[in-house]
């Protein structure tokens, strides 16, 4: 995963929510270290220097609730601005509407969300994602699948964020700011990136033991590549015809993998885990915690509750060596 | 100026006198003490103690997140670690540190010999020590609470948190209501009614205006959090189910009122720090503070911005973009009363020679860090910019740069001011200086990297993170300044523990300041209390310190033989009346223990122990109350002045009348935050009630009110005869034909619940009904132990027409209990009228 | 006379001082012979007159309070010499010789040599044969045969040693051929089942250790096989089955049937014994 | 190379020079270059390593101080060569083991080699 970008607000990636709020952070960078810098000056000058009657009144006016009032009152418009624009993602910078918020309506020059926006629902579990992509061109199939999300490149997307547990909170830092998932009700999040790339993204709402190993990765690709993407995740399984792949597919069915995990295609229809139906094809296993090859998902199977101790995932205790193996080579192959 | 109030020369005996009567208990005994000076000692001691606890799991947290991938202690022991250290500091710590200086200093500043509720204190203070070590001890036994400081359900529900941890956590919280509210009343009464005559509101110093705010938010500030827990035990317990959604709970109620007491918690902490920091800088700069009335006018101000902040906790929850707005410009707006604070001090600093001693240094720390705290908290207000940065280290960073800087760094300038007050000579000013320098850099060090590694998308409250994600240098910083820091809170408590021996007498005034406390004091505090006229007494009368010390001034040794102390008015500070202060007792000791006793031991589900001390508790409180309200004397006494005072008060002048009603507003500020509670139930739901529920019986409804009206008539009445007639029949007839009713009412209320045939396990609609009847039948249990104290004491002639507090209380608890009993019968049906 | 208070007084305290010095005396100089290497462990050294002395005394006086509450059965009952002898011939004449047979060439070179039992058995009462063959002794070359021999030829054997003081070459040549058919037969119980104390002996009684480090059995930083420690915490046996008892016992019993090729040799371990260790690795994390 | 073939002349290069210890482990492997796969391929899902963050797994044995190891898999001799392909495809050696051959290449392979020898 060299290609992945730092999770970081930092490092905005172009066009989306984050880049508007990084130059926000910038703004306020500034003009807090100027502000700093000027009132430690003043006090070890008001310490150090000579005693004078300049100390007055009109430094409490002045400094007080003048030059406050007024910073503040500019800051408060110009951040209100930056947040209808987030909210939408209206194009143009945040340094833009901080030259022109004043005077003119910020709110009017957001378009509504385009009715042809995608919607991507995001549950928050304990400790990873459910990822549903609804509408598969008109087809009412529905592709499911766990820590990963896929974007197309400069398209905004509706992520409708919910929980079946506790509260979580979904946060890349790169693409956008975090929107709780709040139990009882569904909050609403737009992504959007201008350039491909891979970004990571953590859970940022403490969310009991294992809140530390619940990440995602977002992967934003060209709108043909997204499609293809797309359309391969939401194909069903077959059984395999290799001996050793059928020898990891009757390994899941040995186990009680088939009560919490559903393979698409298969009599396997669990609903507390993941999806497993294109596991192969993901980055990562145990919510952004592991790489994704063959030998990280044999481990994986094998010592879960070492990995990250607590989680719902049970050590499987009934494998041999050579049926573990198969089992992670099938579900390898499930791309 | 004018002349002192009382004559030369003191006739003989007198000085004695008052030494006798206020000979502090030694040996073991001492803790069986009472008086402010030790209670108030103790309490600063406990509260060090939880600083330097709660800084070890700090320090093991740091070592843990020093390297990626760290295996020194697992995720289970991380997560509790880091919600221990949390809750310790904040409710460990923090607020009783504030309290606890405030007991130590006040009556000093206000020119009194001792708090208006000495033994109130001495339980607060044991209830907080005894419960805060239980309740720390827990980590060593794995029980430690893990669900974070704020405890958000549904985690913290007993279907994702079963056990007992986050019990534990609910147990801490309630002795820190209690010490909390019961330090509130002191501290407000103490403020409003026991000031030095001639201390007008305006001639207050500073910090005791910043104290009469802070007690003012706890009253207000922290029945929400009492509500919040006593809801999420409920529902742990009994699975009401407030904060569960798939029953018409909601998880965002927990945070509106946690936050609705955790915002102005933040100022609770902070104002006092700011009022030491004004008192320090004025003293040093040797200069009266510049714009005192604004720098008055701003901590009230910031006591009633702070209610409206509390949102700008939630504004990652999804709420409207309008909601977000106001709470973002409300939490903007709290800036400028603290930009007026600093720039009064700056202005103050700027006119005066300055001393360059410790303190000062402290509040040269205190500038450099808090303004940068202050700064990123206005960036937090921003609520687009809180989206990114809300929950990640960015957040550790800022609320460690307020507290610590805006509240740590002004507590040790007070430790490094006030000691000499304490002990009669200043702390090491070498290890000072050091102590300062450690700690400043140790701040920075610690908290500085962790702006970058939040911004870098790090998440608070992580027990391990990846080496791929470019955290690691930051976090190997902060850990390295985190011991920095340690070292300076190393330093500073080496040399208290060298050079800090507390004595009785005492004579300095090392920094030469202009306050009250500062002049010689003993055990009984000053040898008279003083006349005052200006807001710097010893600056602008430089002769006060003799004339106190040689007692020409007010009370000037004891009139009636035990401890005293001068009630008067709120405002003007009038002499009023002599108030007999009680000595040394046993009982504040064994009621903490009691009550300590009584919630460990329900929260281990002991049931048989837990009664045990819960009547030990409750027996104890009452001997106690017993002794309060001495037979007042026929005869006026004379302070001094021409003054003649009686030693006892009854109704709207008695101090005991204000602190009741200050517990009343406690009170019905839980009962508002309920009722708020149910009308966010009743606007979130889509229908009300949720069918296919129905409102409770209107007809049981209107009875039960309509007994209430009986009940609190009947205590009317015998208000109106007592002054008349022989005590004995009107109160004992009366108040249990009150009580009766109240019974009556009670079951009145039930029957009206049945009608709707939610039970409270089913819904959230039924779990708030029956919390209502609850909390009715809790007042009514209140007023029947009220009661039968009130005809006990009549029984045993306790109570005449001049001695009738007890009863002037009752009455009161009974009113507000009618009053708060009806509406909460009214509000339930509120939803019919839309 | 103040002084005659004191004086004792000191003298204890000098005495103590005194003692004081010598154990350190004894234990530097101890470490500084340890460490320099100067301590000879070849078995062509032989022990001081005086040390082995003292051993052998040791020994008698130990398996003397130790035999104490054993209680030898009719040593005569038929068939029972005749197994006696056929364990002797299994397990003993080795390193013990025997009436006209010398020890093997290997056993004539241990120290301690192994006693000539003609002796010995003149010298010692059924009993304390009995306790020695069955407990062995430590830091010779004599193992406990509790695990090997069971209960009923321990005696057998006992019985016959009782004999062999009185026979000739011949008598015992004749006695060996007849006993030829017959096997020495092994323990299938477990005498403290369940007991981790008596797991470890199992442990040692195997030479495990000698592989394998295993949690509270003492012996050699093994690392031919791989480390047993935190065993429970482990998912599969040999790589190849799922941890569990049956496989961990299966495995215990047969490595080769398991795993094709395993290094790991059939140790002949009965099924109890093996039960026996299998629990107690994968207790370890239970306790 | 067969497997057969693979141990022989391992063993037979070797053999001769079993007076040293350092000898048979022997390896052109970079050490740190190891590490860096061995994070990368996070073999500590499975194993408990040395000096790897996080490499806390129970699946496989424990490799602390591997250098010392006398067998591999419990059939083979330590040998350098042996150890190389074990690494990279461990079926074809154990045949009924859990751990699967996992793609890297041959350098990988002798860096992490060299890395596991490396753990006294």
């Amino acid at each position: 995963m060299s290609e992945m970008r730092l999770p970081s607000a930092l490092h905005a990636a172009p066009g989306s929510g984050a880049e508007l709020l990084s130059e926000l952070g910038l703004v306020l960078y500034c003009g807090a270290g100027i502000i700093f810098i000027v009132v430690v000056a003043l006090a070890l000058h008001a310490t150090f220097a000579k005693p004078s009657p300049a100390g007055t009144r009109a430094w409490i006016v002045g400094g007080g609730i003048v030059f406050p009032l007024l910073t503040l009152f500019l800051l408060l418009n110009y951040t209100l601005a930056v947040g209808s624009a987030v909210a939408a993602l209206e194009s143009g910078t945040a340094l833009q509407l901080l030259l022109d918020c004043f005077g003119i309506d910020a709110q009017k020059r957001i378009p509504p969300p385009s009715p042809g926006t995608m919607r991507v629902h995001v549950i928050g579990k304990q400790w990873w994602w459910e990822v549903r992509y609804e509408i598969v061109r008109g087809d009412t199939s529905t592709a499911v699948l766990a820590n990963e999300l896929h974007l197309p490149v400069g398209e905004p997307v509706e992520l409708l964020l919910t929980t079946t547990d506790v509260i979580h909170s979904f946060w890349v830092p790169s693409l956008a700011g975090k929107v709780d998932m709040i139990p009882g009700r569904t909050n609403r999040l737009i992504l959007r990136a201008n350039t491909p790339g891979l970004y990571r993204g953590q859970c940022a709402e403490y969310c009991g033991g294992q809140h530390a190993l619940m990440a995602l990765y977002v992967k934003s690709q060209p709108r043909r590549e997204f499609e293809t993407w797309l359309q391969r995740q939401a194909r069903s399984v077959t059984r395999p015809d290799d001996a050793f792949l059928l020898a990891g597919y009757e390994a899941f069915f040995k186990g009680t993998c088939p009560d919490c995990h559903t393979v698409r295609g298969t009599p396997a229809t669990g609903k507390s885990g993941p999806d497993l139906t294109h596991v192969g094809s993901r980055y990562s296993l145990a919510a952004g915690t592991l790489r994704n090859h063959v030998g990280t998902m044999a481990g994986w199977i094998a010592g879960a509750q070492d990995i990250k101790p607590g989680n719902a995932m049970p050590d499987s205790e009934i494998y041999t060596g050579r049926e573990l193996r198969a089992l992670a080579a099938w579900l390898g192959s499930l791309e | 100026m004018s002349a002192p109030p009382n004559a030369l020369p003191r006739p003989a005996q007198e000085l004695a006198r008052l030494e006798q009567a206020w000979e502090p208990p030694q040996g073991w005994r001492l803790l069986s003490a009472v008086n402010n000076t030790y209670i108030g000692l103790f309490y600063i001691g406990a509260a060090l103690l939880f600083l330097v606890l709660g800084g070890i799991l700090a320090l093991l947290m740091r070592t843990q997140l020093a390297v990626p991938e760290n295996d020194l202690v697992d995720y289970d022991l991380y997560n509790q670690l880091f919600t221990m250290h949390g809750s310790v500091m904040m409710f460990l710590f923090a607020v009783p540190v504030i309290e606890a200086i405030a007991i130590l200093l006040l009556p000093a500043m206000l020119g009194a010999r001792d708090l208006p509720f000495p033994r109130l204190s001495a339980y607060a203070f044991w209830a907080y020590f005894v419960g805060g070590i239980v309740f720390f001890g827990t980590i060593f036994f794995d029980v430690a609470p893990d669900g974070g400081w704020f405890m958000y359900p549904p985690l913290t529900s007993y279907e994702h948190s079963p056990g007992l941890r986050a019990d534990f956590w609910l147990l801490g919280i309630g002795f820190i209501e209690i010490s909390a509210i019961a330090g509130a009343i002191e501290i407000v009464v103490g403020i409003l009614r026991t000031r030095a005559p001639g201390m007008t509101l305006d001639k207050m110093p500073v910090y005791v205006w910043a104290m009469l705010v802070v007690g003012g938010m706890i009253i207000f500030a922290f029945p929400p959090v009492i509500l919040a827990t006593a809801l999420l035990e409920l529902e742990r317990a009994f699975h009401w189910p407030f904060f569960l959604a798939e029953r018409g709970g909601d998880p965002l109620l927990w945070q509106h009122l946690f936050w609705l007491f955790g915002h102005p918690d933040v100022y609770i902490i902070f104002l006092p720090g700011a009022g030491l920091v004004s008192m320090i800088v004025a003293t040093m700069a040797r200069t009266p503070l510049v714009g005192y009335e604004w720098v008055v006018l701003a901590l009230v101000a910031t006591g009633f911005i702070s209610f409206a902040l509390w949102v700008h906790h939630m504004f990652a929850t999804g709420m409207p973009h309008l909601t977000t707005s106001f709470f973002s410009a409300a939490s903007m707006a709290v800036a400028i009363p603290t930009g007026i604070q600093v720039f009064a001090w700056l202005a103050t600093l700027r006119r005066g020679q300055v001393q360059k001693a410790t303190p000062t240094w402290f509040v040269l720390g205190f500038f450099g860090t808090f303004v940068l705290g202050g700064l990123t908290g206005v960036m937090l207000a921003v609520a687009p910019y809180d989206w990114q940065v809300h929950d990640s280290y960015f957040v550790v960073a800022h609320l460690h740069y307020v507290l610590i800087g805006g509240m740590v760094f002004p507590v040790f300038a007070a430790i490094y001011y006030w000691a000499p007050f304490v002990s009669g000579k200043p702390l090491s000013e070498r290890m000072g200086k050091w102590a300062c320098a450690l700690m400043f850099i140790g701040l920075n060090l610690a908290f500085f990297p962790m702006h970058i590694v939040g911004l870098s998308g790090m998440p608070r409250r992580v027990w391990t993170y990846s080496d791929t994600l470019g955290w690691e240098q930051w976090n190997m910083l902060s850990s390295v300044g985190a011991f920095v820091l340690a070292a300076g809170f190393g330093v500073a408590f080496l040399d208290l523990l060298l050079h800090l021996r507390p004595k009785g007498k005492v004579d300095s005034n090392p920094w030469d300041a202009g306050t009250l406390e500062w002049l010689p004091l003993d055990n009984y505090g000053v040898r008279s209390i003083p006349h005052v006229t200006s807001r710097d007494p010893l600056w602008d009368r430089p002769q006060l310190r003799e004339e106190v010390e040689r007692g020409e001034h007010f009370l000037p040794g004891t009139l009636t033989g035990d401890r005293e102390t001068l009630v008067t008015s709120a405002i003007d500070a009038r002499p009023q009346y002599v108030l007999r202060l009680p000595g040394p007792s046993w009982l504040p000791l064994l009621a903490g223990l009691g009550t300590a006793a009584f919630f460990l031991f329900l929260t281990v589900k002991s049931l048989v122990a837990s009664a045990l001390g819960g009547v030990i508790a409750l027996v104890s409180i009452f001997m106690w109350l017993w002794q309060s309200e001495p037979a007042p004397s026929a005869r006026l006494y004379d302070v001094g002045g021409g003054i003649k005072l009686p030693d006892h008060m009854t109704g709207s002048r008695s101090h005991s009348w204000w602190a009741m009603v200050v517990l009343l507003l406690v009170d019905a500020t839980i009962f508002s935050c309920l009722v708020f509670a149910y009308c966010y139930f009743w606007t979130v739901s889509a229908a009300w009630p949720p069918p296919p529920f129905g409102f409770p019986d209107v007809t049981a409804t209107v009875a039960c009110i309509a007994s209430w009206t009986v009940s609190a008539t009947v205590l009317f009445l015998a208000h109106r005869a007592f002054g008349r007639s022989a005590p004995r029949v009107p109160l004992i007839v009366p108040i249990a034909l009150g009580t009766a009713f109240a019974w009556i009412a009670f079951v009145l209320a039930f029957r009206a619940l049945a009608q709707t045939d939610v039970r409270p396990d089913q819904h959230a609609y039924g779990a708030v009904l029956y919390t209502l009847l609850s909390w009715q039948g809790l007042h009514v249990v209140l007023l029947t132990l009220m009661g039968g104290y009130t005809i006990a004491r009549a029984i045993a002639g306790r109570a005449s027409a001049m001695r009738r507090n007890a009863f002037d209380n009752t009455r009161l608890m009974w009113y507000y209990a009618a009053v708060q009993s009806a509406l909460g019968c009214l509000v339930v049906h509120a939803p019919r009228m839309m | 006379m103040p002084q005659l208070v004191h004086k004792p007084k000191r003298k204890a305290l000098l005495i103590a001082a005194g003692a004081l010095g010598l154990v350190a005396f004894g234990a530097l100089s101890g470490a500084i012979i340890l460490l320099s290497g100067a301590y000879s462990t070849a078995a062509t050294t032989q022990h001081f007159k005086v040390t082995h002395q003292v051993l052998d005394a040791g020994l008698r006086l130990s398996v003397r309070a130790s035999a104490r509450h054993v209680r030898a059965p009719d040593l005569d009952r038929p068939g029972m010499l005749a197994r006696g002898v056929a364990c002797f011939r299994t397990h003993c004449v080795q390193c013990h010789g025997a009436p006209g047979v010398a020890p093997i060439p290997a056993a004539r070179g241990m120290l301690p040599i192994a006693s000539n039992l003609t002796q010995t058995a003149r010298e010692w009462p059924p009993e304390w044969l009995y306790y020695v063959t069955r407990k062995g002794v430590r830091m010779t070359g004599m193992p406990a045969w509790e695990m090997r021999i069971d209960e009923d030829d321990l005696w057998a054997t006992v019985s016959f040693l009782t004999r062999l003081p009185v026979l000739t070459r011949e008598q015992y040549r004749r006695l060996a051929t007849r006993a030829e058919d017959l096997t020495c037969r092994t323990p299938t119980g477990v005498p403290f089942e369940g007991s981790r104390e008596y797991a470890k002996v199992i442990f040692r009684q195997y030479a495990c250790h000698s592989c394998h480090r295993i949690e509270g059995v003492v012996g050699p930083r093994a690392h031919i096989g791989p480390s047993l420690l935190e065993w429970s915490r482990r998912k599969f046996v040999a790589g190849v089955l799922p941890n569990d008892e049956r496989n961990l016992i299966r495995f215990i019993r047969d490595p080769e049937r398991v795993k094709p090729g395993s290094l790991m040799p059939r140790l002949e371990v009965t099924e109890a014994h093996a039960r026996e260790m299998a629990r107690y690795l994968l207790d370890e994390g239970a306790r | 190379m067969s497997l057969r073939a693979l141990i022989a002349a391992a063993t037979l290069v070797l053999t001769a020079r079993q007076s040293s210890s350092d000898v048979p482990h022997r390896i052109t492997g970079d050490v740190q270059r190891g590490q860096q796969t061995i994070v990368r391929l996070e073999c500590g899902v499975c194993h408990v390593i040395p000096g790897i963050p996080g490499a806390r797994g129970r699946v496989g044995p424990s490799l602390a101080a591997y250098r010392r190891n006398v067998y591999i898999a419990g059939r083979y001799p330590n040998l350098p060569e042996v150890l190389v392909r074990f690494v990279r495809d461990a079926p074809s050696l154990a045949p009924d083991t859990a751990m699967p051959s996992i793609a890297m290449s041959e350098r990988e392979a002798r860096d992490i080699a060299a890395y596991l020898y490396s753990l006294e």
